[in-house]
């Protein structure tokens, strides 16, 4: 018997669907779509955080300090990675110093090491001078404590070997007070530890840089000024690249492609959706007519 | 930040009728928690799992040794039960090493409780480390043994659109009830009923009757409550603000950061 | 019917194996020529032998990327190579960054003595809580593991008042202050309505709605409130749910996105990177 | 017995850090503070070798059994010494020799971090798959979920966006109706659930601390 087209379209092979998925992702890589974009107030709140760090360094001796706080591996690198170039980027040319550190992924500082290289190779700018890596430190909550009140308790040596005190950058950073912002990238939680603990006590403000998918878990830290501005995805990268100039970043490279992915998805609703519908009245339809014809 | 009077007050308004209600329920006092309807779902599936006589299939996601996990062992003894009472077969995957002799008891015991021990298979209770190869081991179980129910019970991470959808495949009800705020869309779309983030541990209490877990529900309604009443009286106070010249900034603001 | 199925079978398998020796025998001909060109025309300040081998890892790294692809088709051995490797890869590296990244510097160089430091011999007094971990791996002695289980978790809970209060009540910046969000506002001397207000109606309304979701103890029959707003409540987390869903097509999708652009960029050189 | 002696250690354990929080700025505690955080960064850090012996006994039983699929916990091993001694390399032996920044090039950013970044995009198949065979609009609940969802997908990509830059009025282009649903709808619903899981999480920490949790694990064995 043929099948009714409601069922028909309700039995698509899933190989199927996963090749035009392949196909739509890729053609914007060969047919630019235009982008036109507008920056989202979260981002742009954080770059202009950063930028008013960057006037401050101008003019001060003791600069202030940004901290990247690394929780992502390299499962999530698609929207961490260029979060994490943007603001790297950003702090490169501006002359404001960072760290980077990490309490949960181990692979975190490594990745953000190799970015931070590449952006330095450059605008010619040397580790040491202008950024550290405090690299991973499993912390628990009282390790975590002892940080926020003494850094070098707990940091003793970078990544290199090279005790903190001797590298040259850490002139400026006496305790977690002269950090100025914690630049958290992450893929799962654990930014509200930074708005617990150490904000309250410390006055540092606190911004994320997050996977699409927990976007919309911070919104109630945006709302209370908690935190003072987001990169929300791939969109909010290629926004940060847009803010900071660096276009041939791999946020806006990929936002041609989303369109397409975003299309698929709906349609792929829709359609099944609609053979849902119209074979549940049929049935109810049949349930009716066995009814009648019961009587 | 160092506590200031106000927090200290507060603390104590919002964990005295925790640690009361809790030693008032081990004594004995009755306490009531409103019926959550995504457990009379629980019985509705297992109810089909009888009729088909296919086995029930409980997933317990990327749960750890925490108080999630012990949570989702309580429901799974629950869950045993049932499955005992009424001859099913009960499959659990589990993903973490700590938590995989706990599960294994806990069905044991379930169907020891009903005399059905010859029922008990310890290999229906499956070890797979690991988020993927987990979910794909879950999806071969669902399509293999035909499952009639999938119970989704404790943290899930990325796997749960493929569990909920190889579930909807294969025509399974599903009952799902997490805390993982991120995946709760995947259920409500795929699953029959969805038990929403604090109702989890609600209904952990609700089916186990466990004094101490009922005693902390009465004591958690009690703060957010408290809650509840400042935000109301701090909100009235904002509009007088606005509203009477005479008043020029929001006392419940100054009473809260004193 | 037996014997047509089977046929059928043995046709895919045929199908499927054709396929397979195709993409990988391009994929290792592209891989040779490759490396090959990096041989002959190394980058400026590279030897051949450096650009060779940094052409072989990035087809390393494509070839791992194509396998993990074929288990859209189906599970096979491959993929379960790999992802074995890739758990041994992930232990490996986490286990051996905590030694030279935690305990090397903090604990090692602290008990021996390193550059500026005396050696400190009251620091191998750590070495006894932290063998505890390891009572975890016994069925017999599993409790004392949990000394070290449940101190940590004590002063989690102990440190659990300061974060509760602090992210509900820090001066100015708190989520209960900040939930007082005036119906009114203030303009010229007389309280006026603008569409932040309405917006402010909203927030609290979902705000109450959702909380008094959250009540598990009250009784609804005798409450006039509560069986609407609790209903309201969870219609108003499906909108919070939906704005999740989102959200969450695009970060998939940018995983994808971020694999793409690795294949044409760094490997086969379609695109300029 | 034991039993009293981790009732005791948790208690303990939880007074300091509650007692920090209560007493005043200037109290003593605060020196004590980053020398019990030493003390803690390295214990916890001792349980570095548990994932390494866990695998050991898991996979080195297949090896040695000859299970089925046996090359795979081979793999695994093999895999984890390399990394292990690339890093151990790397930092020991300094200036790094160019074949041990080599091989920990290959191990780890051409392969631990291309064989994850690539499983996980997997999701971005599924994520196509079950839009079409699992979602189903089954209640209202679901229908206002999928609207939502919808407006906010459109709301965040650039040809979504260009299909209503032709209104005036700019309230009402997808990507400000999206940043509407965001900053107001899922922001307070955000905040509910936080509210809720804030006094969960005071509930949960005053039953461990005063030990008045019960259940399977907390009671056996002890």
């Amino acid at each position: 018997m043929k099948k009714p087209w409601y069922e028909w379209i309700q039995s698509i092979d899933r190989r199927i669907i996963y090749l035009v998925v392949f196909v739509l992702v890729s053609l914007p890589f060969f047919i630019p779509i235009p982008l036109p974009m507008d920056v989202s107030e979260q981002v742009q709140k954080l770059y202009n955080k950063v930028e008013e760090i960057a006037e401050y360094n101008k003019t001060a001796k003791k600069k202030k300090v940004v901290l990247f706080s690394m929780e992502w591996d390299p499962a999530v690198q698609a929207e961490c990675w260029p979060q994490t170039e943007a603001m790297a980027e950003h702090c490169l040319t501006r002359g404001v110093p960072f760290i980077l550190f990490s309490r949960w992924r181990p692979e975190g500082p490594t990745l953000a090491q190799q970015i931070a290289e590449k952006r330095a190779k450059e605008h010619g700018k040397k580790y040491g001078e202008d950024w550290v890596n405090f690299g991973y430190k499993r912390m628990d909550l009282p390790a975590f404590l002892a940080f926020i009140k003494d850094i070098y308790s707990q940091v003793t040596k970078d990544t290199e070997g090279t005790p903190i005190r001797t590298v040259p950058m850490m002139k400026h950073v006496e305790s977690i007070r002269d950090v100025d912002l914690i630049f958290h990238v992450t893929g799962s939680v654990g930014v509200e530890q930074w708005i617990q603990y150490l904000q309250p006590e410390t006055g540092v403000d606190v911004s994320i840089g997050c996977t699409a998918i927990i976007g919309p878990e911070m919104y109630p830290y945006l709302d209370s000024g908690q935190m003072v501005g987001m990169m929300e995805g791939l969109s909010g990268a290629a926004q940060y690249e847009r803010l900071v100039g660096h276009l041939e970043g791999r946020g806006t490279r990929g936002m041609g492609s989303q369109n397409l992915a975003h299309f698929w998805i709906i349609a792929m609703m829709i359609l099944g959706n609609v053979g849902y519908v119209f074979q549940r009245r049929r049935e109810r339809l049949d349930k009716q007519r066995v009814e009648m014809s019961g009587e | 930040m160092h506590a200031t009077y106000t927090m200290l007050i507060l603390s104590t308004l919002f964990c005295a009728p925790i640690v009361y209600f809790i030693l008032a329920a081990r004594k004995g006092r009755e306490i009531f928690i409103r019926p959550i309807a995504g457990l009379e779902a629980i019985d509705e599936a297992i109810g089909r799992a009888t009729e088909m006589g296919r086995p029930v299939l409980y997933v317990s996601g990327m749960t750890y040794l925490d108080i999630i996990g012990l949570c989702s062992m309580a429901i799974l003894g629950q869950v045993a039960k049932m499955c005992a009472r009424y001859d099913l077969r009960l499959i659990v995957p589990m993903t973490s090493y700590l938590l995989y002799p706990i599960a294994e008891e806990a069905v044991r015991e379930a169907y020891a409780g009903e005399g059905k021990t010859d029922l008990f298979n310890s290999e229906d209770i499956v070890y797979v480390p690991g988020q993927f190869p987990y979910a794909a081991a879950c999806v071969g179980i669902m399509h293999r043994e035909k499952v009639a129910a999938n119970f989704f019970f404790g943290s899930f991470a990325a796997e749960s659109l493929i569990l909920a959808e190889a579930g909807n495949q294969v025509g399974a009800i599903q009952v799902a009830g997490t805390i993982s705020t991120m995946q709760l869309p995947f259920f409500i779309t795929a699953c029959d009923y969805t038990i929403i983030g604090e109702e989890y541990y609600a209904a952990t209490a609700y089916l186990t009757k466990e004094p101490t877990m009922l005693g902390s529900i009465v004591g958690q309604d009690i703060g957010k409550l408290t809650m509840t009443a400042l935000i109301v009286l701090g909100v009235i106070c904002s509009v007088l603000v606005a509203w009477l010249s005479s008043v020029h900034s929001n006392w419940m603001i100054e009473l809260l950061e004193r | 019917m037996a014997t047509e199925l089977e046929a059928k079978d043995a046709l895919r398998r045929k199908v499927e194996t054709v396929v397979v020796v195709v993409i990988s025998a391009g994929a290792l001909l592209y891989m040779l020529v490759d490396m090959f060109r990096a041989l002959a025309n190394p980058p400026e300040g590279m030897s051949g032998g450096s650009a060779l081998y940094e052409r072989f890892i990035v087809s390393v790294a494509a070839i791992c990327t194509i396998v993990i692809y074929s288990f859209l088709y189906r599970e096979n051995l491959f993929y379960r190579f790999l992802q074995h490797i890739l758990v041994g890869l992930s232990i490996g590296y986490g286990t051996a960054v905590i030694w030279t990244q935690l305990l090397k510097p903090n604990w090692w160089d602290r008990l021996v003595g390193a550059e500026s430091l005396p050696p400190n011999p009251w620091w191998i007094l750590a070495v006894f809580p932290g063998i505890l971990w390891y009572f975890q791996l016994s069925r017999k002695k599993v409790w004392l593991s949990r000394i070290l289980i449940m101190f940590f978790m004590g002063t989690g809970s102990g440190a659990a008042f300061m974060g509760v209060f602090n992210l509900l009540l820090t001066p100015e910046k708190g989520q209960i202050q900040q939930s007082f969000k005036p119906f009114l506002t203030r303009v010229g001397g007389a309280p006026w309505f603008t569409w932040t207000n309405f917006n402010n109606i909203i927030f609290v309304v979902v705000l109450l709605c959702v909380l008094s979701y959250f009540f598990f103890s009250f009784r609804h029959e005798k409450n006039p409130i509560l069986p609407v707003s609790s209903k309201l409540g969870r219609y108003f987390l499906m909108i919070c749910f939906g704005t999740i869903f989102g959200t969450t097509v695009q970060g998939r999708m940018t995983l994808l996105i971020d694999r793409l652009t690795f294949l044409y960029t760094e490997w086969l050189k379609i695109l300029a990177s | 017995m034991r039993k009293k002696l981790l009732m005791i250690l948790t208690f303990i354990g939880g007074l300091y850090y509650f007692v920090y929080w209560v007493m005043p700025v200037e109290s003593r505690l605060e020196d004590t503070l980053a020398y019990f955080g030493k003390v803690t960064l390295v214990i916890g850090g001792f349980a570095f070798l548990l994932g390494v012996i866990n695998m050991v006994r898991l996979h080195g039983g297949k090896i040695v059994l000859k299970r089925p699929g046996y090359h795979n916990s081979v793999a695994l091993i093999v895999a984890m010494i390399a990394m292990t001694l690339a890093e151990l390399l790397r930092f020991y032996i300094k200036p790094t020799p160019d074949w041990v920044s080599k091989a920990y090039d290959l191990l780890f950013f051409h392969m631990r971090t291309p064989i994850d970044s690539t499983i996980f995009s997997l999701l971005a198949f599924y994520m196509a798959s079950a839009a079409y065979r699992a979602f189903r609009i089954k209640s209202l609940e679901a229908g206002i979920m999928m609207a939502v969802a919808v407006i906010v997908m459109l709301g965040q990509i650039t040809v979504g966006i260009s299909l209503t830059k032709w209104i005036p009025s700019e309230m009402l282009q997808l990507q400000n109706i999206r940043e509407w649903f965001m900053k107001y709808w899922n922001a307070a619903a955000q905040r509910g659930i936080l509210f809720g899981a804030m006094v969960g999480a005071l509930a949960l920490s005053m039953r461990i601390w005063l030990s008045l949790e019960r259940g399977s694990f907390f009671d056996r064995q002890l």
